[in-house]
């Protein structure tokens, strides 16, 4: 299938965000838009900003200036509820796991926005909420068959390797049917295998589901392969943009990040 | 046969003072009328301890856990503490058990009416605090020199020091004087502020409706701004040892209420250190200086008020019988210690004569006058009535309340082998809801 | 051998959603409900009742309030007895003031009286976390313990500060005696406790984890950190609520301001550290541990050395006991007998192999 | 205005009473992170150790070495025993653990010296000063000033030598620190150690206020608000706080107090505390909180 | 996956290894058995690689070398660690790190609260060196690391993730060990800096001696640097060999690095055929 032919209007947009601590820009003026269906990459050295970034996008961060446009709205600053609530999920950097749940309910946890029953419902766990409650876990057993992590299902998430928890998170994320799929380094700290392995979860999500999604890697081949486009970030400024061979290409990106080597 | 009484004691914690040396007493009394006198009319006292700490829970657990002890069950309770009294009234109410809360407790049980088993023996908090004023009045040279006169009532902030604001305020305007209240947040270890107002208000005198490591620190804050020692009088819980000891020199000279005085030259406790602690026999208390101190004292008088309770209801059921404490209830209501019966005891000076009736469960009322010397304290005063005037109608309204709320019928005439009197009218009206 | 789950599949999400989906789990529910309703009351006495069963499922009661918020919602509180007061106090008023009162719609009223209390006390946990929302929590605490002694009308002005709890009436029948007491106080616990544990089954529960476990990334998934935070606090107040009132007509049917003192507070976050936090079953397991093993020491201390100790060196050694026995539990578990009581059952799944 | 000031310094004094305590508590979160419950325990343990032996005969400052090096044994032990088990596991653990371990020395106390509540002089004459008009209490001021030395001798240990460091990096991760080669056991060890120190100058301190009786455990209590606006982490802001707190305390109290009838000493403190925090969550120096995704 | 093997000790030098962990067994929670007799060797002056999937047991094996087990309720119940000829199974970590063995744990694990020059100072804590020589070595680091040095006085919580992961890298090698047990050094680093830190160790290796037993995912990397490797399945060591040795076996080549007899693959469509469709029906 042509892929970029399913590529639509520009889903979400960036505009001149500014965001600083103290001394130090995050960033620094930076626009860029993700279109509907697409992948896009952001890459960029350590401490460039990306995964300020995301959470700028996603309401953690509140930039001094610059707005972002999602899905037609316009906003300054938001709650990250409220963003979660318009349909962006995400994933994290420094695993974000609830560390004293299961699996199972990690993943259920994603689709908090949909359930409807009250508390007092849910107490008499009769009727209405009991139906919930079996609906939604039908839904979450798919994201758990999709991604392939059955056997591990009543597991307490602490007890998961590195790699896992990763997978773990992601089905959380895959549990609210986001619009946009924010993902911070979903691959780091995985060996080839399990890294073709979450690709292909990634392809699959945005195939089938047709979610857009904005990844932060560090593995360049993984970039190349399933991104459709790479913004690159540098000392918080955006320094490039363009598809993957572009990027690759562009001597400020070598110079900056890539390194002779690739 | 013997006489099974149930001791709920504390000897941890904050009250372990309290505790300690008021079952010293207690038991060392039971002990010594065994050793010397074979028991009662030969009944064999006996008792087990269960530790409370205090706490009112804790007190209900051991309470239920001793109630069925012994030949009889658990003869008379007496708990220490007001908020274990509370709530054993309706428990040892159903279970027909005596509760002996002597000076703490519910005041408005006094009204045996109402509170058939229930006996704040000797004195209770507002009959002390009109004794108080009495003292003060005395001190002035006359209750009509109180007028003008400016008092203020320093006061633990709790349910306990709140009690007699009711009372100080009825007697302010009865006698003319001006009363401030000043609430001292529990524990009370720290005072500053509250000293730095009344230096202020330039008050003539200071109650010290004090508790625990209150006491201390309020001396010694006196101190720290000047208020002399001997204008501050206190209540019976600010009148121990224990109260003035920690407070070293900031102590000297302060006054304060008793319904016994400390000393060890009483018959009684002689025949204790004799019978009890003497050729090497070992009494209940590891400290033996602490003998003839105030709690020490109470203890014997609570042990003394037991043993003729059981004496007297022995009179009537039956010489030489373990009692039920159904009978031995009857014993307390009829109990009536004269001073011919005191000095009979040991105890001249150490117990006042005492009453009990139906209509009245405290049968005595009166308060002595202690002031601590740096060393011991030392009687300044014979013992002072309190005025029932004033406290006998307040009770009364108070426990008629209390039969509302609880659908009590406030006995009369003949009532379980007592005399009651009659309900006046207008108590009949509280008690219906009028 | 007895504890296995081999052989028993589910074949739907409902019947793996049960409640206890492991069938000796589910007998085992059923037989200790059988015990309680059936067992005790046959063979237990006025003591059992009045002094074991009923202030240990009061307290249970009080524990599981307070393991909803800080065990399953990380808000770690001090006001649990504060909560528990504003309970007791405002049944009594509920059933004073309002004729016809009936006492069991007076209790759920007290609940959602101090379930209002709560929340007002809630709203800081907002920005103050861990150790400083605790210490922030003693405003609580303190302020209503004062309140209740200072304001007479809380009290119905008894000068005493002591309330008297009316009898509790079901139909014209007067719950009093004991076994009475026992057995409303077992149905009332019971059924919160049910209602608490499928609440935390649930997208409430789940939510109220998340915000515990990391909120940042409970708010970046759809979780308003504000409405589940005080959610949590008012199912946790109403719980103590619920057990203030309890305490107070089931117990000991007086009580002070001063019951519901810190250490109360303080006793009740032991019941649920001790016992198991986010756990239901621990915070049973806790009240058992703090309430009644002291009474347990006592009793054996005075079975064996009645008599040859002094008391007062009995009962600091019971002291000394208790303070060993916490820490010596701690150190074979520090996340509480109710993750003891798992782990014993993993091992008996394993059982006769080791792992 | 003169009732005013001397309401203003009475309550820095009382202040600094407070602080004395917080700093107990200070050094021990600072180490683990993680709130000693037992802090007022150990005041009164030492308390009651030190004056006891004073009463059978010892010479004052024999005493005070003695009860020093028995704080220094018990600061081991507690290492030893109740914390060592607890490595890397969650603070509310850690925390029951010292709820423990204020059971333990409870007893302990009252059985080896009883429940009895003793006087203690140490040799300060609490006579008031007065300074036109203004009644200053020496054991008051004696108690600041050795407050000060001890904020001071504290602060620089800890700030200048690499144990200070080493400190809040156990506070933070303890198997990080572990990982490059902190001995968490011997900085347990000596801060517990410390803090039992701390906890006999308080001890005799607030014993020659009050007396040394159970009470003395009560002292925690009045540390808890300073502990929060001052910041959990920070010895000078257990000296801060103690200030703002005592002097807020004591303006209330006397000033607010009596529209409300008064005894708001025990509540206001923490309504202040709170209210504070809601503008700066971690207290006046505090570590911030990190949180970030 | 990879076809077993025996257990063989394939003594690389003659000399007796730095490093030797013998057939150890760990169980988590008494109950969680996770290594099943992993052995594995670092010689003298060697880098060691331990490769394998998620949840083999990498992590653990280091943790249970540097002693840090016990902090996860986990233990050792079998098999004996020696180091220097020395058992260390019972050591604390503190001491071990004296004796030289450092190790940097997976997921960064910095001090949020110190800064980031406070976090490598804390790396010297065992040691008993000047202050200059201290100075110098943090000067060191700082040229490794040039943005940690912009970052010095940030709160290291605050940092990137990458910025973390340098700091736990220099703060490792702030104590001057003999051997550094890495534990994933490369994740989350941009392409640049893990070639450096790879750089680095290699320099560290040659000039100074220092030994390394890396856990790496990056197998292409770690199998480049190192000189020799285990692959560790299930807890078990299912295979070792020299590092070339290793990069030249074709499992380990479509398994580990991604490249098939075909050439290497893209990540786009790889393995389609494993995908599973039941999801969707
Ligand atoms: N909450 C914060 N407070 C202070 N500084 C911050 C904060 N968040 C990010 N920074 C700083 O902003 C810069 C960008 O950080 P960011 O996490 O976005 O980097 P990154 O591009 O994701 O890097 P990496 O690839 O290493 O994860 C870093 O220097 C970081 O220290
Ligand atoms: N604290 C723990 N409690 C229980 N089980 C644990 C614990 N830590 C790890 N495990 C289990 O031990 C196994 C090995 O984990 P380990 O972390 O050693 O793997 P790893 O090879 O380092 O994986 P990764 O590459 O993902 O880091 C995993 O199956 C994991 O579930
Ligand atoms: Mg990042
Ligand atoms: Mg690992």
């Amino acid at each position: 299938m042509n892929r970029q032919r399913r590529i639509g209007p520009p889903i979400l947009t960036v505009e001149d965000i500014c965001l600083s601590f103290g001394g130090v820009k995050a960033l620094d003026r930076v626009s860029f838009e993700v279109r509907e269906h697409e992948i896009l990459a952001i890459i960029g050295p350590n401490g460039a900003g990306k995964s300020s970034m995301l959470n700028v996008i996603n309401g953690v961060y509140h930039p001094q200036e610059g707005s972002v446009t999602f899905m037609g709205k316009k906003r300054h600053r938001m709650r990250p509820h409220e963003a979660a609530a318009q349909g962006i999920a995400r994933t994290f950097q420094n695993i974000a796991l609830f560390k004293g749940m299961s699996v199972l309910d990690n993943i259920m946890t994603g689709r908090n926005l949909k359930m409807k029953t009250s508390f007092l419902e849910q107490a008499l766990y009769w009727g209405r909420a009991r139906a919930e409650e079996i609906e939604h876990r039908r839904k979450v057993e798919e994201i758990i068959d999709f991604l392939e992590i059955e056997h591990i299902r009543k597991t307490p998430v602490g007890r998961l390797p590195y790699g896992l928890q990763k997978r773990v998170e992601l089905a959380r994320a895959l549990a609210a049917e986001p619009q946009l799929l924010l993902l911070d380094e979903p691959m780091a700290g995985m060996n080839v295998e399990e890294k073709q392995d979450m690709c292909r979860f990634v392809l699959d999500v945005n195939d089938e589901f047709g979610t857009t999604i904005v990844l932060i890697e560090h593995d360049m081949g993984v970039v190349m392969d399933i991104s459709d486009r790479v913004v690159v970030l540098d000392y918080g400024r955006k320094i490039a943009e363009g598809t993957p061979e572009e990027v690759r290409a562009h001597p400020a990106v070598i110079e900056a990040y890539l390194g002779v080597a690739h | 046969a013997e006489q099974f009484i149930p001791m709920l004691s504390y000897r941890v914690g904050p009250y372990a003072p309290g505790g300690s040396g008021f079952f010293g007493g207690y038991i060392d009394y039971l002990d010594m009328i065994n050793k010397r006198d074979g028991g009662v009319n030969g009944v064999k006292l006996t008792w087990e301890e269960c530790e409370t700490e205090y706490k009112n829970d804790r007190g209900v657990e051991c309470y239920e856990r001793l109630k069925g002890k012994g030949p009889t069950g658990g003869t008379v309770f007496t708990p220490l503490s007001t908020g274990i009294t509370y709530s054993l009234i309706e428990r040892a109410t159903t279970d027909k058990i005596p509760v002996i809360s002597m000076g703490y407790g519910r005041t408005d049980a006094s009204d045996g009416r109402i509170f058939p088993y229930i006996f704040p023996l000797v004195t209770n908090y507002w009959s002390q605090n009109t004794a108080k004023i009495k003292f003060i009045g005395m001190r002035e040279g006359g209750m009509d020199k109180l007028k003008g006169k400016k008092i203020v009532n320093l006061y633990h902030g709790s349910a306990y020091g709140k009690e007699t604001i009711p009372v100080l305020d009825l007697q302010a305007k009865k006698y003319g004087f001006e009363v401030k209240h000043i609430e001292v947040p529990h524990p009370g270890n720290e005072q500053q502020s509250q000293w730095l107002e009344i230096r202020r208000y330039k008050p003539d005198w200071v109650i010290l409706r004090g508790w625990g490591v209150m006491n201390p620190t309020a001396l010694k804050t006196a101190q720290k701004v000047g208020f002399p020692a001997d204008r501050i009088v206190g209540v019976w819980w600010s009148g121990a040892e224990e109260d003035v000891i920690p407070a070293g020199d900031a102590a000297k000279g302060f006054i304060s209420a008793a319904f016994h005085p400390s000393g060890r030259d009483f018959p009684v406790i002689q025949d204790i250190l004799k019978y009890v602690y003497g050729s090497g026999s070992r009494g209940n208390m590891t400290d033996q200086s602490r003998i003839g101190q105030q709690y020490y004292n109470r203890g014997v008088i609570q042990g003394i008020l037991t043993v003729e309770a059981i004496r007297t209801a022995q009179e009537k059921f039956g010489k030489g019988k373990s009692l039920t404490p159904e009978q031995v209830r009857w014993g307390i209501e009829n109990l009536n210690i004269d001073e011919k019966r005191i000095r009979q005891l040991g105890a001249f000076g150490l117990l006042q004569p005492l009453k009990v009736s139906c209509f009245d469960h405290e049968g005595g009322g009166a308060v002595k006058f202690q002031q601590w010397d740096g060393e011991r304290w030392k009687v300044i005063s014979d013992w002072i009535a309190s005025d029932q005037s004033i406290v006998r109608p307040m009770i009364e309204e108070s426990a008629a309340k209390y039969a509302k709320e609880k659908g009590i019928k406030p006995r009369e005439g003949i009532s379980l082998g007592s005399d009651c009197g009659h309900y006046s009218e207008n108590l009949k009206k509280i008690v219906s809801g009028g | 051998m007895f504890y296995r789950e081999a052989g028993q599949f589910k074949t739907s999400y409902a019947a793996d959603q049960q409640i206890f989906p492991i069938r000796q789990d589910r007998v085992g529910m059923a037989l200790l409900l059988a015990i309680a309703y059936g067992v005790v009351p046959l063979i237990g006495n006025d003591y059992w009742f009045t002094a074991i069963m009923i202030p240990f499922l009061i307290l249970s009661l009080a524990a599981l309030g307070l393991n909803i918020l800080t065990g399953y919602a990380g808000q770690l509180s001090l006001g649990t007895a504060g909560f528990m007061a504003v309970g007791a106090f405002a049944a009594y008023n509920f059933i004073l003031r309002i004729p016809e009162m009936p006492f069991l719609l007076a209790f759920v009223l007290a609940g959602l009286t101090a379930a209002l209390v709560g929340i007002l006390f809630g709203l800081p946990s907002l920005r103050i976390k861990g150790f400083y929302l605790a210490v922030a929590t003693l405003a609580a605490q303190f302020f209503i313990e004062w309140a209740l002694i200072k304001f007479g009308w809380f009290t119905n002005y008894s000068p005493s500060g002591v309330i008297d709890a009316q009898t509790m009436t079901l139909f014209g029948f007067a719950l009093d005696t004991p076994l009475e007491k026992y057995l409303l106080t077992l149905t009332i616990v019971s059924v919160l406790a049910l209602a608490a544990k499928n609440l935390m089954r649930c997208e409430t529960g789940r939510a109220f984890m998340a915000i515990r476990d990391m909120d940042v990334a409970a708010e970046v998934i759809g979780i308003p950190m504000l409405k589940t935070k005080l959610l949590a606090f008012a199912i946790s107040s109403f719980y103590c609520g619920v057990a203030g009132a309890l305490y107070a007509y089931a117990y000991l049917g007086t009580v002070e301001p001063q019951a519901f003192d810190l250490n109360r507070s303080f006793q009740v976050l032991f019941m649920i550290i001790i016992g198991g936090m986010g756990s239901i079953l621990g915070s049973f397991l806790g009240a058992a541990f703090i309430t009644l093993l002291p009474i347990l020491l006592n009793v054996v201390a005075h079975a064996v050395f009645g008599g040859a100790v002094r008391t007062a060196i009995l009962s600091n050694l019971e002291l000394v006991i208790f303070g060993g026995l916490i820490i010596f539990f701690l150190a074979v578990e520090p996340h509480g007998l109710a993750r003891l009581w798992h782990i014993a059952k993993e091992k008996l799944r394993l059982w006769p192999f080791p792992y | 205005m003169a009732f005013f000031i001397e309401v203003l310094i009475g309550g820095l004094l009382a202040g600094i009473m407070y602080s004395l305590v917080a700093l107990g508590f200070v050094l021990i979160y600072k180490a683990s992170g993680v709130f000693n419950f037992a802090q007022g325990a150990m005041v009164f343990f030492a308390a009651l150790t030190c004056v006891s032996l004073i009463e059978h005969g010892w010479n004052f400052w024999l005493a005070v070495g003695a009860t020093l090096a028995a704080m220094v044994l018990l600061g081991v032990i507690t290492e030893r025993v109740v914390l060592r088990p607890l490595v890397n596991q969650p603070p509310i653990s850690l925390f029951m653990a010292t709820i423990g371990l204020t059971f333990l020395l409870e007893g302990m106390a009252q059985l080896l010296w009883g429940a009895q509540p003793h006087g203690l002089d140490i040799g300060v004459q609490d006579v008031p000063l007065e300074v036109q008009g203004v009644l200053v209490s020496q054991l008051d001021l004696f108690a600041a000033a050795t407050a000060a030395v001890l904020v001071t001798a504290l602060g620089v240990f800890f700030s200048r030598t690499k144990v200070g460091r080493a400190l809040r990096a156990v506070a933070d991760d303890h198997q990080a620190a572990q990982s490059v080669g902190i001995p968490l056991h011997h900085i347990w060890a000596m801060v517990w150690a410390v803090a039992g120190v701390v906890a006999l100058v308080a001890g005799l301190l607030w014993g020659a206020r009050t007396g040394v009786q159970f009470a003395l455990t009560f002292t925690a209590l009045k540390a808890l608000p300073v502990l929060i606006l001052g910041g959990f982490e920070s010895i000078v802001g257990a000296i801060v706080g103690g200030l703002i707190i005592g002097a807020t305390e004591k303006l209330a109290e006397v000033y607010i107090g009596p529209y409300v009838g008064g005894g708001i000493e025990n509540w206001f403190p923490y309504v202040l505390a709170m209210v504070f925090l809601l503008v700066r969550p971690e207290g006046l120096f505090g570590e911030k909180r990190i949180e970030r995704v | 996956m990879v076809r077993s093997q025996p257990f063989v000790v394939t003594r690389t030098a003659k000399s007796p290894p730095l490093l030797a962990v013998n057939n150890i067994e760990v169980i988590y929670d008494h109950v969680i058995l996770v290594l099943k007799g992993v052995s594995l060797e670092v010689p003298e002056g060697k880098i060691v690689a331990l490769l394998g999937a998620n949840g083999a047991g990498k992590t653990t094996t280091l943790k249970a070398i540097s002693n840090l087990l016990r902090a996860e309720r986990g233990e050792v119940t079998r098999g004996s660690i020696v180091y220097k000829g020395r058992r260390v199974d019972a050591l604390s970590p503190a001491a071990l790190v004296k004796m030289g063995v450092v190790q940097v744990m997976e997921g960064r694990h910095v001090f949020g609260h110190l800064t980031v020059e406070e976090n490598l100072l804390t790396g010297a804590y065992t040691r008993r060196a000047s202050r200059t020589e201290i100075r110098r070595d943090l000067e060191l680091v700082y040229s490794y690391f040039p943005r940690l040095k912009e970052r010095r006085n940030a709160l290291a919580g605050f940092t990137s993730g990458g910025e973390q992961q340098m700091t736990a890298v220099g703060r490792a090698l702030m104590a001057r060990p003999t051997m550094i047990l890495l534990d994933e050094p490369s994740m989350g680093l941009a392409p640049q800096i893990v070639e450096e830190i790879y750089e680095i160790v290699k320099h560290l290796n040659q000039s100074e001696g220092v030994s390394f037993l890396l856990a790496e995912q990056n197998t292409n990397v770690a199998l480049r640097y190192a000189n020799y490797g285990y692959i560790l399945e299930n807890g078990r060591v299912v295979m070792d060999g020299e590092a070339r040795t290793l990069a030249d076996n074709e499992d380990v080549k479509e398994f580990y690095l991604g490249v098939s007899k075909r050439g290497r693959l893209s990540f786009r469509d790889v393995k389609h055929y494993r995908r599973r469709k039941r999801w969707l029906g």
